[in-house]
């Protein structure tokens, strides 16, 4: 495999930009047309968000003039074999995130990683990829990662070598062999790493007493338990939203939050087809606030947590009693006093009727949020609906031989009994994630020896006596297993940046193990594992080459529920919520959409990308239900106090429709103090109120208006809006969003085209006939889950700039694509809509004609094509563009170049300057190198051939790119479906770029007139 | 143009003075005097007065100026130019594909080919004038009369240079001195 | 004002009438004095034509490329599968240099380089601004001659920029290509010269290969 | 040389009765006594007080200015609040607001010329600079609001490397080409139209310095008939291009919105509607500025309260232009049945920028209506106030236009709200001490006046009648003076 030998010489090769930015005339000419200084005369804050990064082109760019610096070209001493310098390579490798994998494959420009997408060859990626993997380029490059080692005496920080840490790892876990490692406690984030497993059972061998505990803030923790205790064993439910007709998600959100999210919105979009001529499925949804999953439901009812027991009891009585569903271990009395809560009875009704009639195609999923009561009636529903094995798979848990690890909460036990006097924590940050109530910092304090194993010098490294820069995980060698088992080997796309060592290469270290690197551990796990004899370097080439290990996806397991466990979970549910401080409100606590659980606080990618649903950047919000702000009243941007767990926040409100009353919903992973100069001080911290008890929803939390404000950054503004927009609003939508019911599309197919009528279109000029190459593209808003994938895709392929919070707020974001986001109804049961909205590609494009230099105009192949180099920045294109997707760099955002950082950038595409407008091409370069392939091997571009970053990256592939022209092409066809509408095409200027109608599929008649709103 | 008589004294000789000078107080006078000189047949004279003063082209007998045919030249020049520019910058020497519209359209040339119309026109109008006016000259035998200093303020006068056919030194003084001046004196060159 | 004795005059001097003609000439002259100077003081083909840089190695293409006549391909090998006709590894240096003056001073550069494995650092000649992508490739594989863009190097003994490398003047060649084609098999022969007519020739596989390239933007830049 | 026959020894010339020709200059001028009164003010040694305080504070401005630009320079377009969806903002709502202030100047000159309006003499020449002078501001904008100020030359046909040209099709090079023309031919006609004047002044200079400077700048102009013959064909023929010219230029200007697709741009009415606009606030803009001008220069009895009078009538006038403007937009919302487009209209008045909105239906609309009273057109506080608040409602409806009209466009989810920074108003307070600093010099230094021009419409310009009864040989002007001696029929008040 030559990504090694390729990795090695690998940084030297491209020290040629960094020395060339480095260069006095370089650095006089980049100081003669954005001069550092003038940064101490913008207000420090601007300043502080910009983020740092940029490629040497850029100031080149600036300047055509003048006669640029001498550039040297640096090449290989010894050119690794089959490498051409400037042509992208391809690695497969996987990410590991909430101890399970993500396949990805990771394009390499000279042997630096430049670009993820998904491994379509792995289960759970299928091609695609989520926002957090695609920003994994940004996390590798980030200056602020650890560079070094540290250890802490008295306070004082001494930087370390590897050598000094053999050192004293050598002589400090000798001693530890002695007493049997009595006192020594390991604290992982949970891996699904089999190497991993094989070392941490090597260690409790070698130190039999040691403590092996695992935690990570975000994980589902009650759906394992439901499961244990219905089926008796640790099984792993694996769902297939594909083969399902009915799909209920209880406070759950399969398509985004879960380890197989990739391939359940992959399947969503599939069983959503009209066009597949199956009956269409149906998506319930029942939750307290909006998850993305909520927004593409069918039939939604915001419900509390607390009040999702008794909507699951209603559900199983109503199946029981009226459809004759028979559930072992059905307390009858019991369920007869059942009753849905308070507007779910509707849902219940048309929820249980539809479950009934699609025995064996129906789903339900319940989330980390709801409790593990509810998961067992889940499942036993399952069960009892004969889905298993349809919907539904069981698993064994990959380690479920293996001894549980301990909770952090037992480790803290110890740590608080003083039994513990060395503390390795394995990556992870639980000084900032961990419980409140656990006081895991002070007890830090207390431990002799600490060894933090991370990527950055966070706050748990900053407590702890050593800091060992981990590895990211695109410069280690290891394995990991997806949701479903499938075992695949990571692979390093270059050498460590900065030194660092991954969690296996620090564990072998501690066991003194002589082979302590990466790539030697994770071979010989996978000997271990191969089928015996020969083929193992076959299989291990393989396995690299295609980014998963064949025949490793677990075997479904035969299983049936215990009736007891199900009356047990049915007399929990019954019993009374724990309504303790019945004054204050339910407080729901649940992983950031952008930062996790705060691992990723430090991308500016992730920060400044908006949620998807309240398409806030750059914070985190306390979101309420439109009634509960009246009686706070507080608005959108007041800051709120609140009170819970004995601690307090504040944070800024944001009021959003479809919020269940009573709850008010935060995310963690904010307030960070020691994540970078990106994640510093950005939101607040929720876990502070966070407690081993109530890890998801807190009871009783007190809010009070503090009388100030905090702007949130939103990239959509629907809250300062006055009569008048809002009317016009109204009326807009449904020309632009189009919609209709499934029923109504069946009884007229044409009825998307009626839903608009604008006068008859004609030109004042004889229109162009287009021939050859007509490169175009459609987006089916009936498969798209407005999962932000193809933002940060886009991002990334196109080195968009990032603006920071105040640059935002001004209404300067640059993302290319952007996901629109609208809600209809009345505010309290608000539906949701999505609309992707790239360049639309005008053939008649209303922004060239009014740029004064030709620097936009069209291209043979019908592209609106922007020249950067060209443009004086007049933006009159952006003005008259009718769908505002122009972006404008109003200052020079790559101002600060760090040397490391410019390695990211895509070299095919220009980095804009300062003054400049750009916007989406349908990655015009992509659409270049097939072209000149094609050329040079003297045929027509392929079908299929140009993938635009968007579309690659889609994971319910509700984007398509393709030739107008080619009748054979997806687009093509899909322009002629009959659900497909340009957006204001009364406008007359031809986009390229067609929507396709989605198609909603209610359970009965809407229970509300179906208005449009904000 | 033929008729134009460019208004020079270049050729004069040294020795030979400018001309005569007559002041006058009033445009009536000037006037009158105008149209004695123009009858005797004087050709190489003028007359000069702080502002224009209506009918006084016609006492001396001025024929229309060949102006207007320059200006409308120059606007003609402007017109074609507008629109050649504009027809094969865009529309034959790098031609783009601008929001699928034609190379090159009339309306839409309309706007500039009209301005550089009017600027052309103007530059005509202005070089034109100063031209046939022979100006700028900063130097002119006439200046060296203390008392021509008030023909920009409020005297009128009329010199007729000696270089004209019919001068003759006393006759003309006698003419002058009785169509009405105030006074009359020698300009050398 | 004037009636009260105010001093005499002051007279221009007869000369000054010669302004009017300064003027004329003055205007018309300095018109033609800038469009010279900016046509040819400040075009490319003034400032980047004939950039010669120092190279840490004095490699002679005019001895390889002329007196031995290696074809170009056997250093730049890329130059047909990719964009850039990349510069040699230091390897290829060797394959002949291990065995060729081993002793020469000149090459010291290049033995350290494969001793240490630290490259030669080399100052680029052809330098096109960073927001042009140009492909070596395509043109090759069209038939786009080497000795079109870099000259003759096979008699220079340092590299130096014979072609401006401007916009213009490779509008020049996409406007008109057949001016340069010639059969793709030979792009290297550095003195090949059409035995008839370049014209005829250039139309004529301009025809066969369906060679039309386009002027859009977005060819060049992205 | 006949007086006229009432007493015009008061500044009185305003009444009106039909028998009696009011006569345009007071105070019992000759022609001496006026030259003496215009050329006096550039000739004293040291200008008044006044003067002194205006330009100190003017050219304060100007520096603020000059700041303002290095910084937007150096920083970028950033430091302004325009933003998506709001690309224009102040610089292009100051750039509209300059060119408009302009167009009075020329319409004085050169319209006025051509209807014979002889009152403009004593104006036009004050008109005339003040036109340049808000061309230079209003030329700045354009060049300082594009992102890469310094490629801002591709915007003209220059050959070079790239082969490239600008494209002809967009609006924007239209204002390039209007603008600067209408920057050159206003000095050209401003120039010439000061020959004489400065000549005048040459004559009249007492040092040396003077007499050179002023010499050159007459370019040898020696009031020969003969030159004044070509003089007043080629000033008509200025005229005459001139006319076309600024109803082009505002035409072309609001072709920058017109030819938008945006709603409340994209619109037919804009051209006539924005000349008017133009016009209105150009002779708001001449009231605000020679009412004290007059006042402190002792030019009462040159620049009359009648011509204070008669711009005051048409600020009146353009001012219902502009108001029929107004309505017609909002009808033409309403009956092409175009949502997007009622939608911009409605928005505008009762959006979130219907603050400006108010302000400039006030200013514009509500407030010339108290110059339907003569006893309001004839009182100086109430007309200078007046003009003020005009020049403020024309600002103000040009940022309606721009803003509101961007800041809602098609798709709700990019709607935005745009907010100026200190960089913004800094700069537009600026642009106005660029005005006044060269308008103060030009007070100082050049003929305010034209004083040739005023000598042609005082009685001592023209011929006594009777004198040359019989005698046929007048015609034109002349024989149409002696039927009505200083009687211009053809003037007629507004």
């Amino acid at each position: 495999m030559s990504s090694m030998s390729q990795t090695t010489s690998g940084p030297r090769y491209w020290r040629s930009l960094d020395d060339l930015a480095q260069t006095p005339e370089f650095q006089e000419m980049v100081g003669r047309e954005f001069p550092g200084e003038i940064w101490e005369s913008i207000p420090p804050a601007t300043r502080r968000q910009f983020l740092k990064v940029m490629g040497a082109s850029i100031a080149l760019a600036g300047l055509t003039a003048c006669r640029w610096p001498a550039e040297e070209i640096v090449p290989f001493a010894h050119r690794p074999k089959g490498s051409d310098p400037g042509v992208p390579k391809q690695y497969a490798t996987v990410m590991e995130l909430g101890g399970a994998a993500q396949g990805l494959l990771v394009t390499s420009y000279d042997g630096r990683p430049i670009k993820v997408e998904g491994n379509p060859n792995h289960p759970d990626s299928l091609g695609a990829a989520s926002a957090f993997a695609q920003a994994a380029i940004l996390g590798i490059y980030d200056p602020d990662r650890s560079r070094s080692l540290v250890h802490r005496q008295q306070g004082q920080e001494f930087a370390k070598t590897w050598a000094d840490f053999k050192a004293f790892a050598a002589e400090h876990f000798a001693t530890y062999q002695k007493r049997r490692g009595r006192g020594l406690a390991v604290l992982a984030e949970p891996s699904s790493s089999p190497t991993l497993a094989r070392l941490r059972a090597r260690l409790l061998e070698a130190f039999p007493e040691a403590v092996w505990a695992e935690h990570t803030p975000c994980a589902n923790t009650s759906e394992p338990e439901g499961v244990a205790r219905l089926f008796g064993r640790r099984l792993r439910p694996v769902l297939h939203l594909d083969r399902a007709r009915v799909v209920a998600c209880f406070a759950a959100d399969p398509i985004y939050d879960h380890p197989s999210a990739l391939r359940h919105a992959r399947g969503y979009a599939q069983a959503r087809r009209p066009e597949a001529g199956e009956q269409m499925m149906r998506l319930y949804a029942a939750e307290p606030t909006y998850s993305l999953t909520g927004g593409i439901a069918d039939e939604r009812v915001a419900v509390a947590p607390s009040a999702l027991p008794a909507l699951i009891l209603a559900l199983v009585r109503e199946l029981t009693s009226v459809h004759g569903l028979s559930l072992d271990g059905v307390d009858a009395a019991t369920l007869s006093r059942a009753v849905p809560p308070a507007g779910s009875e509707r849902f219940v009704r048309l929820l249980a009727r539809d479950l009934a009639a699609n025995r064996g195609r129906a789903l339900l999923v319940a989330g980390a949020g709801a409790a593990a009561e509810v998961h067992v009636l889940v499942q036993a529903l399952n069960a009892a609906l004969g889905c298993v094995g349809t919907t539904v798979d069981y698993i064994a848990d990959p380690d479920a031989e293996s001894p549980a690890p301990e909770s952090i909460a037992g480790l803290t036990r110890s740590l608080r009994a003083g039994q513990v006097s060395t503390l390795i924590i394995l990556g992870g940050n639980p000084v900032y994630d961990a419980p409140a109530d656990l006081g895991l910092a002070k007890l830090l304090d207390g431990v002799p020896t600490s060894i933090h194993l991370s990527g950055y010098k966070d706050e748990t490294s900053r407590r702890c006596t050593w800091h060992v820069p981990a590895a990211h995980f695109l410069e280690a060698w290891g394995d990991a297993r997806s949701w479903d088992g499938t075992l695949s080997v990571a692979q390093p796309l270059i050498e460590p940046l900065y030194d660092g060592r991954s969690a296996i290469e620090l564990v072998a270290t501690i066991l003194g193990d002589d082979l302590a690197n990466g790539y030697d551990l994770v071979r010989a796990t996978m000997r271990g594992m191969a089928p015996a004899g020969a083929g193992f370097e076959q299989l291990w080439h393989d396995s690299l080459n295609n980014g998963v290990v064949a025949e490793t996806a677990s075997e479904p397991v035969r299983t049936s529920p215990r009736p007891a466990a199900v009356g047990a979970a049915i007399a929990a549910a019954a019993a009374p919520p724990a309504q303790a401080g019945q004054t204050g409100l339910e407080l729901q606590l649940v992983p950031d959409r952008k930062v996790y659980d705060g691992r990723f606080a430090n991308s500016g990618w992730l920060q400044e990308l908006p949620d998807p649903i309240t398409k806030v950047t750059w914070d985190n919000a306390l979101l309420l239900s439109v009634a509960d702000a009246g009686r706070l009243g507080v608005k959108t941007d007041d800051l709120v106090r609140v009170e819970a767990a004995g601690a307090h926040v504040e944070l800024p409100a944001y009021v959003l429709p479809g919020q269940a009353d009573g709850v008010a919903t935060v995310s963690l992973g904010y307030g960070r103090e020691a994540a970078g100069v990106v994640g510093d001080s950005v939101g607040a911290n929720t876990y502070r109120l966070r407690t081993t008890a109530a890890p998801h929803v807190v009871m009783g939390a007190r809010l009070t208006p503090t009388g100030r404000q905090h702007k949130l950054a939103c990239t959509q503004d629907h809250h300062a809006i006055d009569a008048v927009g809002f009317e016009a609003r109204v009326h807009r939508l449904p020309e632009l969003v189009r919609e209709t019911t499934l029923d109504s599309y069946l009884a007229d197919p044409e009825v998307i085209q009626h839903e608009a009528h604008h006068a008859p279109l004609f030109s004042l000029w004889k229109e162009r006939t287009y021939e050859g190459d007509q490169w175009g593209m459609a987006i089916d808003l009936n498969s798209c889950i407005g999962c932000n994938a193809c933002v940060i895709a886009c991002q990334a392929e196109n080195n968009i700039p990032v603006v920071g919070r105040e640059q935002v707020i001004n209404g300067r974001e640059m993302q290319w694509i952007r996901v629109d986001r609208y809600f209809r109804g009345e505010p309290e049961t608000a539906s949701m809509s999505f609309q992707p909205v790239p360049c639309m590609q005008c053939e008649d494009a209303p922004c060239e004609e009014v740029c004064p230099v030709a620097a936009t105009q069209h291209t043979a192949d019908g592209l609106n094509a922007m020249v950067y180099n060209r443009c004086v920045g007049t933006r009159y294109c952006s003005n008259n563009c009718p769908y505002k997707v122009r972006r404008f760099n109003f200052f020079n955002y790559h101002e600060h170049v760090s040397g490391v950082q410019k390695m990211m950038y895509n070299p095919d595409v220009t980095v804009r300057s300062r003054g400049v407008m750009e916007k989406c091409t349908y990655c015009i370069q992509r659409i270049e190198e097939a072209r000149i392939t094609a050329k040079k091997e003297g045929r027509p571009i392929r079908n299929g051939e140009i993938v635009t970053a968007c579309q690659q990256t889609c994971p319910s592939q509700a984007i398509v790119f393709g030739n107008l022209n080619d009748s054979e092409s997806e687009v093509a066809k899909l322009r002629e479906n009959n659900r497909a509408y340009a957006m204001l095409a009364e406008l007359n200027v031809r986009p390229r770029t067609h929507y396709l109608a989605r198609l909603r599929n209610p359970g009965g008649p809407a229970a509300a007139e179906n208005k449009e709103t904000a | 143009m033929s008729t134009e008589i460019p208004s020079t004294g270049e050729n004069d000789v040294a020795a030979t003075p400018f001309g005569l000078l007559a002041e006058f107080e009033t445009v009536e006078a000037l006037v009158r005097a105008a149209e004695r000189v123009r009858d005797e047949g004087y050709t190489r004279w003028d007359s000069y007065a702080p502002f224009a003063v209506h009918g006084l082209d016609e006492a001396m007998g001025l024929d229309r100026t060949g102006l207007p045919r320059i200006v409308f030249l120059a606007g003609l020049t402007g017109c074609i130019f507008g629109l050649v520019l504009q027809w094969w910058t865009n529309g034959v020497n790098y031609p783009f594909v601008i929001s699928g519209k034609p190379l090159f359209g009339l309306p839409v040339a309309i706007p500039i080919a009209f301005e550089m119309t009017i600027l052309f026109a103007a530059f005509g109008a202005l070089l034109g004038m100063l031209g046939l006016n022979g100006l700028p000259r900063l130097h002119h035998p006439l200046f060296k009369s203390e008392r021509f200093r008030r023909a920009t303020t409020d005297r009128f006068f009329i010199a007729i240079e000696a270089s004209d056919p019919i001068f003759d030194a006393q006759d003309t003084r006698r003419l002058l001195e009785d169509v009405g001046s105030v006074a009359v004196e020698e300009v050398e060159a | 004002m004037i009636r009260d004795g105010s001093p005499n005059r002051f007279l221009f001097p007869k000369w000054t009438n010669l302004l009017r003609p300064g003027i004329v000439i003055a205007a018309v002259g300095g018109l033609v004095y800038v469009t010279v100077i900016v046509t040819f003081g400040f075009s490319p083909k003034t400032i980047n034509v004939g950039y010669k840089p120092q190279q840490p190695v004095p490699f002679s293409h005019r001895l390889h490329a002329g007196e031995l006549g290696m074809d170009c391909r056997y250093c730049h090998n890329t130059v047909e599968r990719t964009a850039r006709a990349a510069i040699p590894p230091t390897q290829t240096c060797m394959n002949c240099h291990a065995s060729v003056r081993t002793k020469s001073e000149k090459l010291t550069p290049v033995f350290q380089s494969y001793a240490t494995g630290m490259p030669v650092e080399w100052v680029r000649v052809h330098d096109l601004p960073d927001y042009v992508y140009f492909n070596h490739s395509i043109h090759v594989d069209r038939g786009v001659p080497c000795v079109a863009c870099h000259g003759r190097i096979d008699t220079m003994d340092e590299v130096r920029q014979v072609q401006p490398l401007s916009m213009g003047w490779c509008l020049d060649c996409h406007r008109a290509p057949e001016k340069y084609l010639r059969p793709p098999a030979l792009v290297t022969k550095m003195d090949w010269q059409p035995d008839g007519d370049q014209m005829a020739l250039g139309r004529q596989l301009r025809k066969t290969y369906h060679i039309n390239p386009s002027t859009d933007c977005i060819t060049c830049h992205r | 040389m006949s007086e006229p026959a009432v007493d015009v020894s008061g500044l009185d010339n305003t009444w009106d009765d039909p028998t009696q020709r009011a006569p345009l200059i007071l105070g019992g001028h000759d022609l001496a006594s006026v030259t003496d009164a215009i050329a006096g003010i550039v000739e004293r040694p040291q200008p008044p007080k006044a003067w002194w305080i205006a330009f100190s504070i003017a050219s304060l401005g100007t520096i603020t200015l000059f700041a303002m630009v290095a910084y937007l320079l150096w920083v970028g377009i950033g430091v302004w609040g325009v933003m998506i969806p709001v690309g224009w903002g102040f610089a292009i709502v100051n750039f509209v607001f300059w060119v408009g202030i302009g167009h009075a100047g020329t319409l004085i000159s050169a319209i006025l010329f051509l209807l014979r309006q002889k009152w403009r003499t004593s104006i036009n020449r004050f008109a005339e600079a003040m036109t340049i002078f808000a061309v230079v501001c209003a030329g700045l904008f354009p060049a300082i609001h594009v992102g890469r100020a310094w490629f801002a030359y591709w915007l003209f046909p220059i050959p070079n490397q790239m082969r490239m040209w600008p494209n002809f099709r967009s609006p924007l090079l239209w204002d390039v080409f209007a603008v600067s023309t209408y920057a050159t031919v206003s000095l050209l006609f401003w120039y010439m139209g000061m020959i004489p004047d400065l000549a005048t002044l040459r004559d009249r200079a007492r040092t040396k310095l003077r007499q050179i400077v002023y010499g050159v700048l007459a370019l040898g102009w020696r009031a020969s008939n003969r030159h004044w013959h070509r003089f007043e064909m080629a000033y008509l023929l200025l005229a005459a291009l001139a006319t076309p010219l600024v109803l082009s230029v505002h035409s072309v200007v609001s072709f920058d919105f017109a030819v938008a697709i945006l709603p409340g741009w994209h619109s037919t009415l804009f051209p006539p509607y924005f000349v008017a606009g133009a016009i209105f606030s150009g002779f708001a803009m001449v009231l605000t500025v020679i009412i004290p001008a007059r006042q402190y220069f002792g030019l009462k009895e040159v620049i009359t309260i009648r011509h204070l009078e008669n711009m005051a009538k048409i600020l009146l006038a353009t001012g219902l232009m502009v108001a029929i403007s107004y309505a017609t937009e909002f009808f033409m919302a309403w009956y092409s049945g175009n949502p997007f487009e009622s939608f911009a209209l409605l928005n505008r008045a009762l959006g979130p920028y219907a603050w400006a909105f108010a302000i400039m239906i006030t200013c514009n609309v509500i407030v010339p209506q108290v110059f339907w009273f003569r006893s309001m057109r004839r009182n100086l506080w109430v007309l200078w106030i007046g003009s003020i608040l005009v020049n403020v409602g024309m600002w103000f409806e040009r940022f309606v236009i721009v803003v509101s009209s961007l800041s809602r466009d098609f798709l709700p989810s990019s709607w935005g709200y745009y907010k100026p920074t200190a960089v913004d108003l800094l700069t537009l307070a600026g642009s106005f001490g660029l005005f006044f600093t060269l308008f103060l010099l030009f007070l100082r230094f050049l003929p305010m006046v034209g004083i040739a021009e005023v000598k042609s419409v005082m009685p001592q310009a023209h011929l006594d009648l009777g004198e040359h009864a019989g005698q046929g040989d007048y015609h034109g002007e002349i024989s149409y003076q002696h039927v009505y001696p200083y009687v211009e029929k053809e003037e007629d008040d507004s």
